[in-house]
């Protein structure tokens, strides 16, 4: 069976719901199978972290036992959740000692149905996860993205934000400091890139956001007013929790800054999805707290 | 004090490996070890020969013979031997040798060929524990039940 | 298998080394069961065995007990073999009825317990016990030693090396990958903390090496390959083509303004690429020797055929440019060599953080040292990339040093090259200067005084390793720095016009394969390894290959000139003894027992080995004692001085027979 | 104008506190700090902390205890990692901070209330619970046990995402959860008797 198994993660079916809407659609349209992991858990998340390692690496492993009995490369597109998931699997291959306890709780107390009923839910680290950008970039490849775009985005500037967690502390798949891959798929979808976006893997501090609000604020206003500087008319992310933060917190960001001002926050597919000629609510573009229109303008498939 | 009472139980069990280490770099891997203060498991007793090529098979099996539950043999990296390529002599002696050691039941952790440079001081005590450690696991050596010694074979016998 | 010639008389010294091993080892308890081993008729401990007293101890000993052989467990023989043998040979035996063991290194320094460091010391002592009783009376080899010396690299460290040993009389090969010598040396500016100008005292130097009746010197060329020994060293040296004959070429530049090129398009290496250079060129004025050199990759001559020829025209009846030279090979044999091959600068790019290579702003401490050179690219006026003259200028030390992501060591050079560039900028342009440093390095004569006037002069200092540079909005072609002022306790962002990176000093990128060509060894950070960081510091583990400058790690001018000084004294030490004696470790046939099967013949990698008569023969003098025949003698018939097999065996049963 | 006396005495300091944090990762690398700053340099947050992860780890490695289990430092990690691959020493100062927010909440010394910590606990029950986090309940507990007031002003993103269809009030679920919970609880248990042991 090709093609990937989908992890979306809390965030996903909720206020990142765009970002789910906009990558099955991008996924179909580049005829790419995506089969959501059945009975999937919380990845186990950063705050959950802060509080019992042992518990979250629990969460993350059962995801993965889930994932090791179908086989095929695991999508985790928010950027939170791939990391965890990915730490976690290498927590397991460095410490044996860790990896027996969940792994043995995980068989004693889990099950994965199966063609006779229930059997016991084992770990193995056979399962790579994968980023949607690495996914888009390395396997689909720049060029059949290039070729699947019928409208390209003309004279949009998009300024590229990947924010921390996929290029920190790992980078498995982009450069740390100057990472590209986002920046070359927007290219095929005809974006003027603003190359130079210094804070594009700045922390736009989400996971503040709810506990110390003031604090995230002053963040989202300085990479807010760093885009618009630089002329951008949109600011990409790939991760539901940066793109929440930038957009939700705006109107107090640019109060923050004495200035008046609005960007749209856009996930990366939701722009290739529109440069392959897919509609606005396929897209899940209505969702957006800042309107989107005034940027999108006159483009065609705006139906 | 007098030798060392090293009893033979499983608890108390800690091997004797003889090291036949190259005057040129796995010795002097061994000296830099030293003078950098590192700390490493005490079970090797090191035999200085110039060259690892210098390893004759006999000496492997007088080892076993006497006692010793793991022979290791370091030289220098392939290419840096200091005699163009006594290492690599060493290295297809060595492979013969272990191949005949294993077909005798001889675990094959008990005989190993380390090429440690002047400069790995680190390396050489990673090796040192790591061998200890292994052997420490497996127990004393003994000989395979209906082995017979391997004291010496005639030289004919050995891969040269 | 022999028998020991009767049972010799043995003398066992176990040193202390002040605590050095009675901490660790229960010297009385050693010497104590070594005098219970078969033979021993003696057995002491002494504080310094190595020290005169220790010496006069085994002397007086050998006299008064009638000793016969004689073991000593103290540190490396690496260390003082040699000496005991001495002491030894005094008292009036063979010094080679003697075996040294080593219960420093390899015992006494490396474990805690001293049970366990205890009986390692007494199985060593064992072992050596018996194998002494086999030794043989032998004679050290004398080989005489070729009075030529090889440098390779003519940076500072080479030429100050070979002209110590052409002053000294000896013939010297100084080769140079470069078409010039001059090295990194040539590229600086001023020199730290005097200020004096780099070119005004490395160029006479030049020329004296060139002028000098005794040096030979080899631009563009590279070592190939080495072989023999120390005494008798053949080296394989690689020319590549110049194209211009250097006899012929009298260096009048004609050719240069002749060149078909108007402008130059290549980026010239000299300057960094900070300015171009025609296919045809001289590295830089000063250049030794003074002749011109052509790229054959950016010569049309060379990609499509020229039918002017300008160049040569211009040249004339001199017939300088030879479009058809090729690599050629050279074979000398020298007695010593010393290696000056130096560093390379850090590559700051490998560091995208700081944006070298990305953003304009951005440059290389060594690019600004062209930048503030009247010779240089802007003819020493600082002006940037874009044109405009920096009123800010940030300088970030440590790029590529102090970080185990890149380089774990400090490079030493940067913290005082940063206070020179900062002094120099300041004078040259009167910008403001912040410099970002985590610890301020000036161990140095006269560099405190230094880094006191840069202050004096206004520079600020800030204490914090900079976390980002990045561009300021709105095209204003500054950058901006962010840092945490740690003596301050706050993060700060500065815009600044330029920013100097201090990169780190580096091994040169093919250290590893000259380390190889050679048979030297590389320690951790890459350099060359010394042969003992404190005693033997220009000396290798090879014998008569000697390292100096920055090869060895980084180090400044004066340090760099110390080194090669010394080194060069190493070889006229060795050289003008006219022989060396080496150890009497080779091999010998026992011709009864040869069956002439020639295993041997094929294992000697150095053809000493020769079926004469139906039986194998070893040429002593090409023997150099690795023993590989030994232990591929099917019929034992093969023997190796100082290393016998019943010595090993006995060794083997030494170690063994406490189990 | 007040004063207040900046003199530590020795008996101040925690050596044990100490140990503990130079042991939170292998080979004593806490120890190698060389107090470069780029963690405080690179951190986003570096301007609105009291001590800023530098100071931070410098006065748990030298057994400050209270300073630093009471800094706002800890809570305001945003866990972005700037810092840990910034480091030239390689200290992995982001699980460092993790561990210190552990360390903090076990040792009572969380800030009451913090919206943090009480977040931190409330999504976990949630997790435990349900298998899943639904983010309009976690900001509704989160306001209950943190004070309402707080969150006022968020009032009218939270109708925003109600109109966009982007929070659900259903509350997410897992189907075995079952399992789930005794799967965590087993974790649980066995971590109880390797402490006891």
């Amino acid at each position: 069976m090709s093609g990937y198994q989908y992890y979306p993660g809390c965030s996903l079916k909720g206020t990142g719901k765009p970002y789910e809407e906009s990558l099955l659609a991008v996924a179909e349209a580049l005829d790419i199978r995506l089969d959501e992991l059945p009975d999937w858990n919380c990845c186990g998340a950063t705050a959950y972290m802060a509080v019992d390692e042992l518990q979250a690496t629990t969460l993350a492993t059962r995801n993965l036992a889930i994932a090791a009995a179908d086989g095929r490369d695991l999508i985790a597109p928010c950027n939170a959740c791939w990391l965890v998931l990915s730490k976690t699997a290498g927590h397991l291959a460095d410490d044996p000692g860790l990896c027996s306890v969940v792994c043995g709780a995980l068989q004693a107390t889990c099950t994965i149905p199966n063609g006779d009923g229930p059997a016991p839910l084992s770990y193995d680290a056979s399962v790579p996860i994968r980023h949607p950008l690495d996914v888009l970039v390395n396997d689909v490849g720049v060029e059949t993205v290039a070729a699947a775009v019928t409208e390209p985005l003309e004279g949009l500037t998009v300024a590229p934000y990947y924010g921390c967690q996929i290029v920190r502390p790992l980078a498995p798949f982009d450069d740390q400091y100057d990472p590209v891959t986002m920046d070359r798929l927007l290219e095929a979808a005809g974006c003027d890139v603003l190359g130079d976006y210094p804070f594009k893997t700045r922390c736009c501090g989400a996971s503040q956001m709810m506990t110390m609000p003031d604090v995230g604020v002053d963040l989202v206003a300085m990479l807010l007013e760093d885009a618009i500087a630089r002329g951008a008319d949109v600011i990409a992310v790939a991760c539901p929790l940066c793109q929440f933060n930038l957009e939700a917190y705006q109107s107090k960001a640019f109060k923050r800054l004495g200035k008046k001002g609005r960007i749209p926050i856009l996930y990366f597919t939701q722009l290739l999805g529109l440069a392959m000629g897919l509609s606005h609510r396929a897209l899940g573009l209505q969702r957006s707290f800042v309107d989107v229109k005034p940027v999108l303008a006159g483009r065609s498939s705006d139906a | 004090m007098s030798d060392t009472d090293t009893t033979e139980t499983a608890a108390a069990f800690e091997p004797t490996i003889v090291a036949f280490f190259c005057n040129w770099c796995t010795y002097l891997a061994a000296d830099l070890a030293g003078t950098s203060r590192m700390k490493y498991a005490p079970n090797a007793r090191i035999i200085r020969v110039m060259c690892s090529g210098r390893v004759d098979p006999q000496f492997v099996f007088d080892a076993f013979a006497k006692g010793a539950d793991g022979v290791l043999i370091g030289g220098c990296h392939p290419g840096d031997c200091h005699y163009q390529e006594g290492n690599t002599k060493a290295l297809r002696r060595f492979t013969l040798l272990r191949r005949m050691l294993t077909d005798l039941g001889v675990e094959e952790e008990r005989i190993r060929l380390e090429w440690i440079s002047a400069a790995e001081a680190d390396r050489l005590r990673d090796v040192m524990n790591e061998m200890a450690d292994q052997i420490r696991a497996l127990g004393p050596f003994r000989l395979p039940d209906g082995a017979v010694a391997p004291a010496a074979p005639r030289r004919e016998e050995v891969p040269a | 298998m022999r028998e020991p010639n009767g049972t010799p008389r043995i003398g066992v010294y176990v040193c202390h080394c002040g605590t050095n091993i009675a901490s660790t080892v229960d010297v009385a308890a050693v010497r104590d069961a070594a005098e219970s081993l078969p033979g021993v008729v003696l057995s002491r401990d002494y504080k310094y065995m190595c020290s005169d007293p220790g010496q006069e101890l085994i002397k007086h000993d050998i006299a008064e007990f009638g000793l016969e052989r004689v073991v000593v467990a103290s540190c490396s023989p690496c260390l003082h073999e040699e000496t005991f043998r001495g002491a030894v040979g005094e008292g009036g035996i063979n010094p080679y009825f003697f075996q040294m063991v080593n219960i420093r290194e390899h015992d006494s320094w490396v474990h805690r317990d001293i049970a366990a460091a205890t009986a390692k010391a007494n199985d060593l002592i064992r072992a050596a016990v018996r194998r002494v009783r086999f030794h043989e009376p032998l004679e050290p080899r004398r080989v005489p030693i070729d009075p030529r010396v090889m440098v390779v690299g003519g940076g500072i460290a080479g030429i100050h090396a070979a002209l110590t040993l052409a002053n000294a009389g000896k013939q010297v090969y100084l080769v140079e990958r470069e078409p010039s010598i001059g090295g990194h040396m040539a590229m600086f500016d001023k020199t730290f903390p005097t200020l004096d100008c780099a070119a005004c005292i490395l160029t006479p130097k030049m020329t004296q090496v060139r002028a000098h009746p005794n040096i030979q010197i080899m631009t563009m060329s590279e070592v190939e390959e080495v072989s023999g020994f120390v005494g008798d060293y053949r080296v394989r040296v690689k020319h590549h083509p110049r194209f211009v004959i250097e006899d012929a070429c009298v260096g009048c530049l004609e050719c240069i303004d002749a060149c078909v090129f108007r402008n130059g398009k290549t980026p010239d290496e000299f300057n960094l690429g900070l300015s171009k250079r025609k296919p045809i060129y001289i590295p830089f004025p000063q250049a030794v020797p003074q002749v011109v050199v052509i790229d054959p990759e950016a010569c049309i001559e060379f990609r499509a055929g020229c039918r002017k020829k300008t160049c040569v025209e211009v040249c004339a009846e001199r017939n300088a440019i030879d479009f058809q030279q090729e690599v050629t090979y050279d074979e000398v044999t020298v007695g010593a060599i010393i290696l000056a091959t130096g560093f390379q600068a850090f590559e700051a790019s490998r560091l995208p953080q700081y944006g070298y290579g990305r953003l304009d702003a951005v440059y290389t401490a060594l690019e600004v040292e062209r930048l503030v050179n009247a010779s240089g690219p802007t003819e020493g006026s600082i002006v940037l990339r874009d044109g405009s003259t920096p009123t800010s200028i940030g300088i970030i030390h440590c790029i590529g040093s102090r970080d185990k992501n890149t380089n774990e060591y400090c490079s030493r050079v940067c913290c005082m090259y940063s206070l020179k560039l900062a002094h120099l900028l300041k004078e040259k342009t009167d910008a403001e200067i912040y410099e970002f440093y985590i610890d301020m390095r000036t161990p140095g004569k006269g560099f405190e005084e230094f880094y006191n006037r840069v202050e004096e002069e206004g520079v600020h200092f800030i204490r914090g390793k900079v976390a980002d540079v990045y561009p300021e909005a709105g095209n204003t072609g500054r950058v901006v720095l962010q840092a945490e002022d740690t003596l301050a306790g706050m993060v700060r962002k500065i815009p600044v016009d330029m920013v100097v990176l201090a990169t780190g000093l580096e091994p040169q990128p093919d250290a590893e394969d000259v380390r190889r060509t050679f048979n030297i060894t590389c320690g951790s950070g890459g350099f060359f390894t010394e042969r003992h960081p404190k005693l033997a510091p220009v000396s290798t583990f090879t014998d008569g290959v000697f390292l100096a400058g920055a090869c060895q790690g980084p180090k400044d001018i004066p340090d760099t000139v110390a080194q090669a000084g010394a080194a060069a004294a190493e070889a006229l030490a060795l050289i003008d003894a006219g022989h060396i004696e080496l150890e009497p470790n080779t091999a010998f046939v026992v011709e009864e027992r040869c069956s002439g099967c020639r295993t041997c013949v094929g294992m000697c990698p150095f053809s000493a080995i020769s079926i004469v008569d139906g039986k194998a023969v070893i040429n002593e003098v090409l023997c150099k004692g690795c023993g590989t025949c030994v232990a591929a003698c099917p019929s034992g018939a093969i023997r190796q001085n100082l290393f016998e097999d019943e010595e090993i065996f006995e060794e083997i049963l030494g170690v063994l027979t406490h189990v | 104008m007040a004063t207040e006396p900046m003199i530590r005495i020795e008996a101040d300091r925690d050596p044990e506190f100490a140990a503990w944090f130079t042991g939170l990762v292998g080979e004593e690398k806490l120890r190698e700090c060389i107090h470069c700053g780029v963690c405080s340099g690179s951190c986003p947050l570096a301007s609105h902390m009291d001590l800023g992860p530098r100071k931070l780890m410098y006065l748990a490695r030298e057994g400050w205890a209270d300073d630093v289990l009471g800094s706002n430092t800890i809570w305001l990690c945003t866990s972005c990692y700037a810092c840990t691959v910034a480091c030239p020493q390689q200290i992995p100062v982001t699980d460092v901070m993790y561990a210190l927010k552990r360390k903090a909440i076990e040792a009572g010394k969380a800030p009451k209330r913090h919206p943090v910590a009480v977040m931190a606990k409330q999504f976990s029950r949630m997790v435990h619970r349900r298998g899943r986090m639904s983010e309009a309940y976690l900001i509704a507990g989160l306001a209950l046990r943190s004070g309402v007031h707080r969150y006022v002003g968020m009032l009218p993103m939270g109708v925003n995402a109600v109109r966009t269809g982007r929070i659900s009030l259903k509350l997410d679920r897992i189907r075995r959860r079952k399992e789930l919970t005794a799967l965590l609880d087993r974790v649980e248990r066995e971590r109880e008797e390797v402490a006891a042991s």
